[in-house]
């Protein structure tokens, strides 16, 4: 573990981030419509790295697109031809500039799933080649409640660069990871190293940014009693509102049901890999007709427990982050933290 | 604008008299000055019922989920509310026997920043056109208060004479040239992200499967492309067109704040010029444009 | 009343520069009564037209849902013409008074969004104008081709 | 995966000298879905059906696409091809390589060829999404309802009744007899109208397959072709005619006196009345409108004098339901009001009448004994004008179109005239003559001649009195000059119109009409006695203007159509119809809205599966679609597909290019 911590202030920062930018392929939130979404730049004035998370897309679809193309083919009367598809556009070497905590975290949720019985190449390659950077929050937003879950926010290890605001306009740039450090190395030129020195003010941060989240809950206790209560009629109260329009698993960072579609265009056809949500009415419906989770509070429940019980019976970690995305895009304010406690309660 | 006390009242006499089963209104979300609907199935939590101009979701959207099939639901509507649930009426999707309708003379509702919604600004029915009671004063004529029972249609109690205004979006993107407008929508389709909340939170989708979801057509888009992405919004808002009474529950639920309303709006603009001032929903029994004709429709764009 | 008619303005300029010996590709849905009756006169009368247009026969242009043309318009063609009776002459009535409606919101749609009007065109065409039929096709065709290839929307990989 | 046969027609040189035919071929053939393709000089010949009839066979096709002319010419000799090698004839798919391209890109071959290849790969893939359709049949209700008792209504009556086809005849007055009963003599061969005509009527009254229904009217037609339902209403006559005899006591008593309808309101009716005196039935009925005993509950002389008790107050309007298989509209025209001449002084000048009124008064049984008298003084007129084209041909004031029957019998009223009158002078302003007709033109040219009548070709713009005689002055643009004429009497030819009720009829009809109100056929040329309905027909007036002939002609077709309908005990009609997927319909009944033959009804299905709750979906009556797909496109949910123009066939033919 690599613990080189750099002081800098905010031009510096700023010099730091062009320099990242104009060596590397990087992706930043950029702004569009009032929210950002994860786009690659050119520039550090097109793009924001501190977005607030409420109006930030995750960062998922940089390592498991909304749509992808698995592969290409043409149907003639000599036979179906699968062709090499496209080069994967997000496997090459890149960073990622203004990810925050939360969003770093789910991809360590999500190597779980994609390293299980499949292992999924094309996921693992993005992930090795990509350098992320992350600031810490300073105050929690009004969803936020990662410190509730069953992860070290503080020493999180699922980002390889972490910046953090120290008092004073200090910055400090701190490599998390060897793959951090090493990256690192290349920009060390005008940053003042603060190693041993600066941990006490790391801490300082850390603690007065734990202490802004007005969501607080005991994950344990939610996890054992939500395994007991598969049948509790509270799904169907906490499940009233919910217009089932799917928001919650597409922005989520952790979600990652799929749906295969071809489109075929005269003799030749592409194969999508795309988004699907189990909050859709359609999501379990079977050739036949017949579907298990026919109502609203079915899919609920589904959501909620594998969520919070199935993937943590199958994973050891709860398939949620806390970052409240879901919370903020929902048309009518439905919170996963209200929901889990309500029903466990 | 606040009725929370005359909603309660009304909602706590439905549930005396047992003429409801549920009531369909708004509660705080409990953290912020935002509200949530509420589905409301005792006297007990009528305690919970709000109205203000933070009640902004339209709640005719509740109608067609499991919870309030085949009961007997006291609905509160505001004025675009009330012309979808009008539009739900016609198309046999509810039945006005099981709904007692709480109409609400509305004065506008404001967005999270507290500013008055833009199609508020616009608006030309602020009042519910159905309504078995109606509730509040006319904020912009000032009469007496608005009590009507039974189940009739009110239309437009106040005095001035409603005008139809070009939405300002929709003017100021169509005064723009065509390379303008396609790069605009260019980005709005590539930010879609195919999630459908659009159409989910629509109070007139209520299909029993959606035709872009519909694997067996050939319609199917299941891919999130850009092209797809047009695909499903045209498609969507081709199916709104004449039928949309501009709530923006979409623009609401949308996780990239797309402004969809441009697409309505401009469908609405193309219908109330050509096709007589048909407005959506304003008149039960009228299903939209596209589903009656008139000998005097434009024919000039056809060769 | 106050109202402002919302004039969209079209430019006049080829979307992407065509590479040589480009032909459009005009997908021509017609009602099979009048219209394509029509086209099948130009066919007897030998009437002339250029080469471009592929021809969908359907009952009633009533038949012609809006995305049938987005349809076209995101796969193989680079224009759209829809043709059926005139008004009056619908040989079922009144399908083409409920289709003349659908056709102008979905041209000032697609207009609005990007789409140049001309890419987009409707037709009246009887079973006796064989020579209008022709017009038409020659008309659309040229227009298409001062716009060049039809870029936008397009699904992605299908190259003809 | 299917298995397409392409076969590619020469049509001698008239597609293989603009298209590389062989290389269609070979284009094909590499379509992924294409088994077997093959040329052939003449695909629609013997030997060449023979190649489709082996290849079905030898290959196991799925689905055939022939690439030839176009589909409107040889579609179902192919179809028929299929049907002949044992497979289900719609799978077959055409595409029209003749008209669409070989005909009209006579100078590029390459372009011509590259077109063809593309229609077939539409077709083809059009073609694996055919299903298998099979013809629909639909059982027969062997009785014919006639709307209206003119001469078009009788004559239709009679001769389907003839083919020992039961008819129900509905006639809207107390008597059938129509605008015919009225005239006094008919052109060109000045047989008497009434002598002509009360025999057929007095048939229609015995004829045991004729159920006639006077003073009725049609409220309702629901169903299709073959199985209609209608309700009639039948008004409330008052008089039991099961038991009246007929005798005329009431009418003679009746102490009421209203204008009379038949005579043009010259004279005066009873309260109770028979039209005329040879109405079938004769029978009387009680005008409501006038009745003192219906309206203030006072007199009830005719009940008293009715030996048998056939009048009886309380009766009430009836509604009678027949099922019926075919419907023969024949409702006939009215006469247009001359109103808006007002610088003729209609309403104004008492001895301005219309013809009509004319032909009463020249009538033997009218209201003058035969004799034309002035309204205003009774006098016999001798100098009269006769104005033709009033409201004809006038866009301003009337309508656009000819009557076509005025400028005859406008020749016939200055024969009647100078019969009657025999010191007489007729003048006749006229536009044009119109006389094409089997002895039209001869009739004209002898009355002109016989009669010494002036005929004077220009428009009136005035008419004013001077004394006890109208002043008419108009131009004779022969001469280029103004004339005054000085007239005891003005007849006006005024204009033929659809009867008013025609658009209300034809609303519950389900059939359209014009913007006059005439009831409109389904093609003006080779369907000119059927509507767009399938199972109604149109006779006489109600379609156009048209003379008695005509009428007649029209009349006896519609009753060959009427017998060809009936000829099986089903119908075979074309499966191309809408057929709904329950699953996916939401019940807005949109559909029902759109469908202009009112073929789509609601019908409740379980929520579920094994669901006792219920929920409401659209139905299609395949009897009554005729497939043209206005409610598959306004279908949101894409719950109605058309049957061979289905979405994904369509879907297929646009991303197949």
């Amino acid at each position: 573990m690599s613990v080189e911590i750099f002081v800098t202030d905010k031009a510096g920062l700023q010099k730091f981030y062009e320099a990242v930018i104009a060596k590397n392929e990087t992706y930043a939130p950029v702004e569009k419509f009032g929210k950002y979404d994860f786009k690659r730049v050119t520039s550090l004035s097109t793009c924001n790295p501190d977005s607030p998370i409420a109006k930030t897309m995750s960062a998922k679809p940089l390592f498991f697109p909304r749509s992808a193309k698995i592969m290409k083919y043409t149907a003639t009367s000599a036979g179906t031809d699968v062709m090499e598809t496209d080069e994967d556009p997000l496997a090459g070497k890149r960073v990622i500039i203004g990810m925050k905590h939360c969003d770093a975290r789910s991809l360590q949720v999500l190597d779980k799933v994609y390293n299980w019985d499949f292992i999924d190449t094309d996921y693992q390659k993005r992930r090795q080649n990509t350098i992320i950077i992350s600031t810490r929050c300073d105050k929690a937003e009004i969803h936020c409640f990662c410190t509730s879950l069953d992860y070290d926010v503080e020493n999180l290890d699922a980002l390889d660069i972490l910046i953090v605001n120290g008092k004073d306009e200090k910055i400090y740039i701190n490599a998390r990871t060897e793959k951090g450090g090493s990256f690192l190395k290349e920009y060390i030129a005008g940053l003042t190293s603060a190693n041993g020195a600066a941990d006490g003010e790391l801490k300082q941060q850390y603690n007065a940014f734990a202490a802004s989240f007005r969501l607080k809950m005991n994950y344990k206790e939610v996890n054992e009693k939500l395994a007991k209560i598969f049948d509790t009629p509270e799904f169907e109260n906490v499940s009233a509102n919910c217009v089932s329009c799917n928001t919650c698993a597409f922005v989520c960072p952790t979600c990652h049901c799929f749906k295969i579609s071809d489109e075929k265009v005269r003799d030749t056809g592409v194969r999508y890999k795309s988004y699907d949500s189990c909050n859709n009415g359609y999501f379990t419906l079977m050739a036949g007709g017949h579907n298990p989770r026919p109502a609203k509070y079915r899919r609920w429940r589904q959501r909620a427990m594998h969520k919070f019980v199935y993937y943590k019976e199958r994973f050891g970690e709860n398939l949620c982050v806390g970052c409240g995305k879901c919370t903020t895009s929902c048309p009518v304010n439905i919170s996963i933290f209200e929901v889990v406690n309500q029903v466990a309660q | 604008m606040d009725y929370t006390k005359q909603i309660q009242e009304i909602a706590a006499k439905l549930f005396a008299e047992d003429k409801i089963d549920a009531f369909v209104g708004y509660r705080m979300t409990g953290f912020d000055k935002n509200q949530v609907p509420a589905i409301i199935t005792g006297a007990d939590d009528v305690s919970k019922l709000v109205f203000n101009d933070k009640s902004v979701f339209n709640l005719s959207n509740y109608l067609k989920h499991e919870h309030t099939r085949n009961k007997r639901v006291g609905l509160v509507v505001k004025g675009c509310d009330s012309r979808s649930l009008n539009l739900l009426l016609t198309e046999s999707q509810v039945k006005r026997e099981k709904l007692y309708v709480v109409g609400i003379a509305c004065d506008g509702v404001v967005d999270d920043e507290g500013k008055k919604m833009q199609n508020c600004v616009e608006c030309m029915f602020p009042d519910a056109v159905v309504a078995d009671e109606m509730v509040g004063n006319h904020g912009r004529s000032g009469s007496e208060t608005l009590i009507q029972t039974g189940s009739e249609t009110l239309i437009q109690t106040g005095s001035e004479t409603p005008i139809y205004k070009i939405n300002a979006d929709v003017l100021d993107l169509g005064s723009k040239d065509l390379v303008q407008r396609r790069e605009y929508f260019e980005e709005v389709f590539e930010n879609c992200i195919r999630c459908n909340a659009c159409r989910h939170s629509c109070p007139l989708c209520y299909c029993a499967k959606c035709c872009i979801d519909q694997e067996t057509s050939t319609l199917y888009n299941g891919a999130n492309t850009t092209s797809s992405a047009f695909h499903a919004l045209m498609t969507w808002s081709l199916h709104l067109a004449g039928r949309c009474v501009d709530c923006r529950n979409c623009e609401k639920a949308c996780p990239s704040h797309l402004p969809l309303h441009l697409l309505h709006k401009q469908n609405e603009q193309v219908i109330y010029e050509n096709f007589q001032e048909h407005l959506a929903g304003v008149h039960e029994g009228d299903r939209g444009a596209f589903y009656k004709y008139s000998m005097k429709d434009p024919d000039d764009f056809i060769m | 009343m106050e109202t402002v008619t919302n004039q969209l303005v079209s430019i006049e300029k080829p979307e992407i520069v065509a590479p040589p010996n480009w032909e459009p590709v005009i997908m021509g849905i017609l009602c099979n009564w009048c219209s394509y009756a029509g086209s099948d006169l130009t066919g007897t009368s030998r009437i002339q037209y250029p080469p471009n247009i592929r021809i969908i026969r359907v009952p009633c242009s009533s038949r012609v849902d809006p995305w049938f043309l987005i349809k076209s318009l995101q796969t193989t063609a680079d224009g759209v013409l829809v043709s059926g009776c005139h008004p009056g002459d619908c040989h079922y009535i009144s399908g083409n008074y409920y289709a003349r409606r659908r056709f102008l919101v979905t041209k000032k749609l697609l207009n609005f969004i990007g789409y140049h009007e001309n890419r987009i065109q409707f037709s009246w065409v009887s079973a006796a104008e064989g020579p209008k039929f022709a017009k038409v096709v020659a008309k659309v065709t040229e227009d298409i081709k001062k716009l060049g290839p039809l870029h936008l929307y397009k699904k992605e990989n299908f190259e003809k | 995966m299917a298995r397409v046969g392409v076969f590619v027609c020469f049509c001698g040189a008239n597609i293989a000298d603009y298209v590389d035919v062989p290389q269609v071929v070979e284009e094909a053939k590499r379509i992924r879905d294409v088994r077997f393709a093959i040329d052939y000089k003449y695909m629609c010949s013997d030997p060449g059906q023979q190649q489709i009839r082996d290849a079905i066979a030898q290959h196991r096709l799925t689905s055939i696409v022939v690439a030839a002319c176009s589909p409107r010419m040889h579609e179902k000799t192919f179809r028929k091809a299929l049907s002949d090698a044992g497979m289900n004839p719609y799978l077959l798919e055409v595409a029209n390589i003749r008209e669409h391209s070989s005909w009209v890109h006579q100078k590029d071959k390459k372009a011509a060829t590259e077109k063809a290849c593309d229609l077939i790969r539409m077709a083809v893939a059009k073609s694996i999404a055919n299903e298998q359709l099979h013809e629909i049949s639909v059982p027969v209700t062997k009785r014919a309802l006639v709307i209206g008792g003119g001469i078009a209504g009788i004559q239709a009556a009679l001769d389907i009744a003839d083919a020992r086809i039961p008819v129900v005849l509905v006639e809207k007055s107390p008597s059938i007899g129509g605008k015919m009963a009225q005239l006094d003599e008919t052109f060109p061969t000045l047989d008497c109208s009434q002598c002509i005509l009360t025999p057929k009527m007095v048939d229609v009254a015995s004829h045991p397959y004729i159920e006639l229904i006077p003073y009725a009217e049609v409220l309702e037609l629901q169903g299709f072709v073959g199985n209609y339902k209608v309700k009639i209403k039948k008004k409330a006559s008052y008089v039991n005619f099961k038991t009246c005899t007929g005798c005329g006591a009431c009418w003679q008593k009746c102490p009421v006196k209203v204008p009379n309808e038949y005579n043009m309101g010259i004279d005066k009716r009873k309260a109770i009345y028979t039209p005329f005196p040879q109405a079938v039935p004769n029978k009387p009925v009680i005008d409501a409108e006038h009745c003192t005993m219906l309206l203030k509950g006072k007199c009830g002389i005719c009940a008293k004098v009715c030996l048998p008790g056939a009048i009886d107050y309380k009766m009430e309007d009836e509604i009678i339901e027949r099922e019926i298989g075919a419907v023969v509209v024949a409702t006939g025209y009215d006469m247009w009001d001359p109103k808006p001449y007002e610088e003729y002084g209609v309403g104004r000048f008492k001895d301005i009448i219309t013809s009509l009124e004319f032909e009463r008064m020249v009538s033997a049984n009218g209201p003058t004994n035969g004799l034309p008298l002035r309204p205003s003084d009774g006098k016999v007129p001798k100098n009269v004008v006769f104005i033709k084209c009033i409201g004809s041909r006038d866009e301003a004031k009337g309508i656009e179109y000819c009557s076509k029957i005025c400028c005859m019998y406008t020749t016939k009223h200055t024969i009647l005239l100078h019969h009657k009158v025999h010191d007489s002078h007729a003048y006749v302003f006229y536009m044009d003559i119109r006389a094409a007709g089997k002895g039209y033109e001869e009739f004209v040219k002898k009355a002109q001649v016989d009669t010494g009548a002036t005929y004077l070709r220009g428009r009136v713009s005035k008419i004013y009195k001077k004394g006890d005689k109208l002043m008419v002055r108009g131009e004779d643009a022969q001469i280029g000059q103004v004339v005054e004429v000085e007239a005891d009497l003005v007849v006006l030819a005024t204009a033929v119109i659809a009867p008013k009720d025609n658009p209300d009829l034809a609303r519950l009809l389900g059939i359209s009409y014009d913007k006059y109100g005439y009831l409109s056929e389904a093609h003006p040329k080779l369907r000119p006695v059927e509507t767009a309905k399938a199972g109604i027909f149109l006779a006489g007036c109600t379609q156009a203007p048209k003379d008695i002939p005509e009428t007649v002609a029209q009349a006896s077709a519609c009753a060959a159509k009427v017998c060809g309908l009936f000829a099986g005990d089903t119908m075979k009609k074309d499966p191309m119809v809408s057929t709904i997927n329950n699953e996916y319909c939401s019940g807005c009944q949109n559909c029902v809205t759109v469908c202009p033959y009112g073929a789509i009804v609601t019908d409740e299905v379980p929520m579920g599966h094994g669901s006792k709750e219920l929920r409401t979906v659209a139905k299609i009556n395949e009897g009554v679609c005729q497939g043209c797909g206005s409610c598959v496109a306004i279908c949101r949910s894409m719950a109605i597909n058309l049957a061979g123009f289905t979405d994904p066939q369509l879907i297929n033919e646009i991303v197949s290019i």
